[in-house]
């Protein structure tokens, strides 16, 4: 895979609500194997952004396309099989299946038959996440730390070629934040997954990824290395405009 | 299950499977009971694999059953499958297959047609609204059929091959035997797999590559067939098929009430659940016959407010859901 | 998953417990004859059971009175023991019902609930047991095409049921006869059967209907089929619903100041709830009935009197239903046992003189033609019009001249 | 065919059809409260109309109480019943994840109330005679029933005051808000216990107000009262669910169509046809055909 071989690209994408504009005219481009970081203050539009790409909403303009194949609008499950896994800022795992079912869900239905061994693959998904001790417990009643890890086994599982995190340390302590970006920098270093990353907490993001995209009331406004980012005029008064995180 | 129950599992189908052959069991009144568990046991089953399992509350399930018990009068009464055969041989269509699993399909196609609208626009209570009315407008297209489906009165199919119950008993009992393994089997599959991760959580579900469209519409459908398939059992028990007494909404009701008393979700659930309420409902029957409902309604109730998880999961903490 | 196990144990032993039940309550046969019923106790019949039962209560008692039925197998007269179960006014439930009276209570022979499906389903279980099961409230075309050889029937057909009107109507002075009759049936199968029959006898008489409406059961508002009775110039009405529907129905005509000379009522029209709903709007309404206390034939007017000492109303069903069960007593001491098919030649192709509905002739299939009555509320009253009655027919004036 | 009939028969059509309505419409109005808080079928909405006719009945035979005037009494009591069928059989099946088991509840509730009312009252049909009862009266040229009018005014006033209850204390506020999202309730410092209750104690008082209205227009039985919980679902979901005067409309507009229905077509499809819109309204408009358009924050 080439470095420079666009994986996601989006153009122009609108996504109004009623009366309001959540998305305006964004455009973004993620190559194979990239760690991006997306920022933002609040109600920025980062999550609906997400939510865009894996067509939980319709945009109302603008075009979504995958491996230069136009996904826009095209039906959720049919974009996790073509190689698009996320996980969700509110932790969302089967809550009556074990860690090993929630992960074979990736391996069998995520992966669309990429994944010749479904079992081997979830083994290997809950290893890489460091899981394999809670393999055959049930995710009610595991922790939030381990439901979070088991959403990116399950993500990781189902093979993809870019996966969305959606806010994956909220509610962690720094401990777990740790084992966090350990799983994250692993994933990307042992599967060469590109990633897009939504974070809060913006010091994780800078540290570890290569380029950073800020948002900011539905527009774009950063895109860049995670120097040029800091630096940018429009996003410092974007995070001064808010109250103090 | 494990290797012990799996043989405890055996021996106690054996044992009723041989039953009818134990002297004066056929007339004894635990015999026709046992039929009729047996019965409610399948259309729980019915309503578990949609409901507890898929997480879709259907109240339709008594359109289903009294579409499978059409299609066998009709087929029956119309003369259209075997139809020559049928002047020589009455009995053709008794406890056939065929005409068995064609209740089943008819009653799982209306499920296709029906759940792939409903399925696709409604969620949660919207959903269970909606079987409900479908029921209702059933009820009525059967009612003003006219000759195709009898009509208000319905189709009254020929009676006069049955003389035991025997060959219900065992059709009911396999029936009930087979729908538990299928369902086991099913469950242990990656469709299983699918079937619950779409209950647990739909938008994860379809997030990992689910197309949860098509696993609930395989629920309902299935769960429709088996339902369909019971409807057809039940024609060959009571031989006249009419809309008050197939589309009964206690069809519906009471299999939903033994399913949730029983344990939604489990695998035996619905089969205790089916044993233990009808069982009171008979007894309440026999001893109280001027108000019985009263102690069937009160039951219920009590069922509710003292095990609300069912039988299954309030005795075993550990119980499994899959 | 000791449960599973736990479970299964539990429901042997409780299904052995219900059979063991079951052979317990089995009386010491030979003393006496248990009569079976499946009776609608509870559900939306109820009220119609609560007649029937008090029918066949009566019906026993005067039996017992007598001594009991002489049967030959035991070389004496048996007390009669008569045991109702209930059917929840649900066809699915006769079944059951059935199930328990022969299985657990261990009857000898059964007389039917009230209404064709339900009596259609009690006869085919009663067939597969082999136990007798007498009927009346059936039509004959729901039951005949079934065959049966353990149950017989006694009732009206739709067909000349249906004639009723039309013959009373030949009857009346030309100015009188009905120029625009409708037709409302409610779309239950009685409901069909009649309208379909009704149907056939206006054309057989020379009538057509301005109106031929089916309604749907426990719908509260009739205001637009009043609007369509109204708008099509209707004189004449046809009316076969609950009594709930039908009450409904005429209360609203009245609130919408419509009204017709001739307005006859089946199945709706003939309790003392009708009445009582109405007062003395129910007056000038005719209705059907299966039986008359006015009748001639013996025992008629006692029982009539009877139940108007105890009810305080008069009835044009009971007779019917204790009819039912003379028969079924005669036609076991005729066969001397209560064996299914000694009953079956006693009943089929005999007659049985002296019931209080006449004498009953029956055909080989096992059925007899009972007349359907029509009579007209006057005062809170059934006055006896059809057959041979010795009533005048009133012709309603409009509400706001009575 | 019938050709399009003269326009005082569309009135008188349209008319008694919108009378007869409104009493599905205030059943409606019930459900639509404790589905919006607990998001509960309750089926035995209509089994508490027909217990509440009964209640009536038996007041104005007993104790010669007129029916109309028995709705100081009957709304009151319908309350307190309403708060203490909550808190008896509800309050613990509220908090379960698995809402079969209220539903369960409510189906056992329903059985009970039928047949405790058939031991009772006995299963005949049963009414209440007055000297008003089928008498009519003139409305805008066109006749009409007298007690469907005051069932019609027992409904808009029943609705109103339920509306201003929703939209000027704070307890409603906190069930208006409720029925869009319970956290928010809570938020708003009141529990869900409370709103659950009195979204319970509303509805079954007006379930005492339809009975009213039930018990002077027709005669009932014990086993009437399922048809109106049906058709109370449907009026419910015409008119959205959530929303209180849309029940109402709801109810009225289903009167209409099976006004329309019975006469240009037949009564032996109006059940299928207010089926079918039912079934239509939810897959096209679930939100309700009374609702505003659907506008965010």
């Amino acid at each position: 895979m080439q470095a420079d071989e666009t994986l996601l690209r989006l153009e122009a994408v609108k996504k109004r609500f009623g009366g309001l504009v959540v998305l305006n005219n964004i455009d973004i481009a993620v190559g194979a194997n990239e760690l991006i970081g997306l920022i933002g203050p609040n109600g920025a539009g980062k999550s609906t952004l997400f939510n865009v790409i894996t067509a939980i909403y319709a945009p109302t303009e603008g075009r979504v396309s995958f491996r230069g194949k136009d996904i826009t609008g095209i039906a959720p499950h049919r974009i996790s099989r073509l190689g698009i896994a996320r996980t969700f800022q509110l932790v969302r795992t089967f809550l009556t299946m074990t860690a090993f079912e929630n992960v074979m869900v990736g391996a069998v239905y995520g992966a669309g038959g990429r994944v010749k061994h479904a079992t081997e693959a979830a083994t290997a998904a809950l290893e890489l996440v460091g899981l394999s001790a809670r393999r055959d417990m049930r995710t009610a009643h595991m922790t939030l730390s381990d439901r979070r890890m088991l959403e990116i086994a399950r993500a990781v599982a189902s093979d993809p070629a870019l996966l969305l995190l959606d806010e994956p340390m909220a509610g962690l302590n720094p401990t777990e934040i740790q084992r966090m970006v350990d799983v994250i920098r692993r994933v990307r270093a042992d599967r060469g997954i590109s990633m897009l990353w939504v974070e809060h907490k913006v010091d994780a993001i800078m540290k570890v990824c290569s380029r950073v995209i800020v948002l900011d009331h539905g527009e774009k406004i950063a895109d860049g290395t995670p120097r040029d980012v800091t630096q940018n005029r429009k996003v410092i008064e974007a995070y001064l405009g808010e109250p103090a995180a | 299950m494990s290797r012990p129950s799996q043989w405890i599992a055996i021996v106690v189908v054996a044992a009723l499977a041989l039953l009818p052959f134990l002297p004066g069991a056929v007339d004894a009144y635990y015999f026709s009971f046992l039929f009729f568990v047996f019965l409610y046991a399948v259309m729980a089953q019915s309503w578990n694999l949609v409901a507890g399992y898929g997480g879709q509350i259907s109240l339709g399930s008594h359109a289903f059953f009294g579409l499978g018990a059409y299609t066998t009068a009709i087929l029956w009464s119309g003369n259209y499958l075997w139809g020559s055969l049928y002047d020589s041989h009455p009995n053709i269509y008794y406890f056939d297959p065929v005409t068995m699993l064609l209740g089943g399909f008819v009653a799982a196609l209306a499920a296709v047609l029906i759940g792939l609208p409903l399925l696709s626009k409604l969620h949660g209570d919207y959903f269970a609204l909606g079987t409900l009315g479908f029921g209702e407008i059933v009820k009525v297209i059967f009612v003003n059929g006219g000759d195709f489906t009898g009509g208000a009165f319905g189709i009254v199919a020929p009676a006069s091959s049955f003389d035991t119950l025997r060959p219900h008993y065992w059709v009911g009992l396999g029936l009930m035997v087979a729908t538990a393994l299928a369902i086991r089997a099913l469950m242990r599959s990656r469709y299983g797999l699918a079937l619950i991760a779409v209950r647990d959580d739909e938008m994860a579900a379809s997030a990992n590559g689910i197309d949860t469209l098509k696993v609930k519409v395989a629920a309902f459908a299935g769960s429709a067939f088996i339902a369909g398939v019971a409807g057809s059992l039940y024609t060959f028990y009571i031989f006249h098929v009419g809309p008050d007494s197939v589309f009964d909404l206690d069809w519906m009701l009471l299999p939903l009430m033994m399913t949730v008393v029983g344990g939604t979700g489990t695998l035996l659930g619905p089969i205790l659940g089916a044993l233990v309420m009808y069982a009171v409902f008979d007894l309440a029957r026999i001893v109280v016959p001027d108000y019985h409902p009263v102690i069937s309604g009160l039951t219920i109730i009590l069922a509710m407010l003292f095990l609300p998880k069912g039988l299954m999961r309030s005795f075993v903490g550990k119980a499994r859901t899959a | 998953m000791e449960i599973s196990l736990k479970g299964m144990l539990a429901g042997l032993l409780l299904s052995s417990a219900l059979g063991l039940g079951g052979t317990l309550v089995a009386n010491a046969a030979g003393d006496e004859i248990v009569i079976g019923a499946p009776i609608s106790l509870t559900g939306p019949l109820a009220g119609d059971g609560k007649e029937q039962k008090w029918a066949y209560e009566q019906a026993v008692a005067d039996i017992n009175k007598a001594g009991g039925i002489m049967v030959k197998a035991a070389g004496k007269k048996l007390p009669v023991r008569l045991v109702v179960a209930d059917d929840e006014s649900s066809e699915g439930k006769v079944a059951s019902a059935l199930e328990n009276l022969i299985k657990v209570q261990k009857v000898d022979a059964l007389l039917s609930t009230h209404s064709g499906p339900m009596n259609i389903a009690g006869a085919i279980v009663a067939e597969k047991y082999k136990k007798f099961y007498m009927i009346t409230t059936a039509f004959p075309f729901e039951w005949q095409p079934l065959k049966l050889k353990y149950s017989a029937l006694f009732f009206f057909h739709p067909g000349p049921g249906a004639e009723v009107p039309f013959q009373i109507w030949d009857k009346l002075p030309a100015n009188e006869k009905p120029k625009h009759p409708a037709l409302v049936s409610e779309d239950s199968p009685d409901g069909k059967g009649f309208g379909g029959a009704f149907e056939a006898a206006a054309k057989k008489y020379g009538y057509s209907f301005a109106v031929d409406d089916p309604w749907a059961i426990g719908a509260t508002d009739y205001s637009a089929l009043i609007t369509k009775l109204k708008a099509a110039d209707v004189d004449a009405m046809l009316v076969f619903g609950s009594p709930a529907d039908t009450v409904t129905l005429l209360r609203q005509m009245k609130e919408l100041g419509f009204s017709v000379p001739y307005l006859h009522g089946w199945k709706g029209t003939w309790t003392g709830e009708f009445h009582e709903a109405l007062g003395p709007d129910s007056d000038y309404i005719l209705t059907d009935g299966f039986w008359s206390a006015s009748y001639p034939y013996k025992g008629a007017k006692e029982l009539g009197d009877r139940y108007e000492a105890e009810f305080k109303k008069d009835s044009v069903t009971v007779g019917a239903f204790y009819a039912n069960a003379q028969v079924l007593a005669q036609a076991i001491e005729k066969a001397g046992s209560t064996d299914a098919a000694a009953i079956h030649d006693a009943i089929f192709g005999q007659e049985f003189k002296d019931t209080v509905v006449g004498d009953l002739k029956f055909d080989d299939t096992g059925f007899a033609l009972i007349p359907s009555v029509a009579t007209q509320w006057w005062q809170g009253k059934h006055q006896l019009i059809y057959p041979d009655g010795n009533w005048t027919y009133k012709p309603a004036p409009a509400w706001d001249k009575r | 065919m019938v050709n399009l009939p003269p326009p005082e028969i569309l009135l008188q059509l349209s008319l008694n059809g919108a009378l007869g309505g409104a009493m599905y419409g205030v059943a409606a109005v019930g459900l639509s409260l404790i589905f919006g808080t607990m998001r509960l079928i309750f089926l035995a909405q209509g089994a508490m109309i027909i217990l509440a006719a009964y209640f009536v009945r038996a007041l104005f035979y007993g104790l010669g109480v007129d029916p109309f005037l028995s709705l100081l009494i009957v709304v009151p009591v319908g309350l307190g019943v309403g708060w203490l069928i909550y808190q008896g059989l509800f309050r613990q099946a509220a908090a379960e994840a698995d809402r079969n088991v209220s539903l369960l509840i409510a189906v056992g509730l329903m059985f009970l109330v039928q047949n405790l009312m058939t031991v009772i009252w006995g299963g005949n049909t049963a009414g209440v005679v007055t000297s008003y009862t089928a008498s009519g009266i003139e409305l805008f040229g066109v006749r009409t029933s007298f007690t469907r009018s005051m069932g019609f005014l027992i409904a808009l006033s029943g609705t109103g005051l339920v509306m201003l209850f929703l939209r000027k204390t704070i307890v409603g506020k906190a069930v208006r808000a409720a029925s869009e999202d319970m956290d928010a309730a809570t938020l708003m410092g009141i529990s869900p216990h409370r709103v659950n209750a009195i979204a319970f104690a509303i509805g079954i008082s007006l379930a005492g107000a339809a009975g009213v209205a039930v018990a002077t227009t027709f005669p009932f039985n014990p086993f009437a009262g399922f048809i109106f919980s049906l058709k109370a679902l449907v009026a419910l979901a015409l008119g959205g669910i959530g929303n209180v005067t849309g029940a109402l409309a709801g109810g009225i507009l289903l009167g209409l169509i099976e006004a329309y229905v019975q006469f240009f077509i037949s009564g032996g499809w109006t059940n299928a046809i207010a089926y079918g819109v039912f079934l239509l309204v939810l897959m096209f408009k679930p939100e309700g055909l009374f609702s505003r358009p659907y506008k965010k924050a």
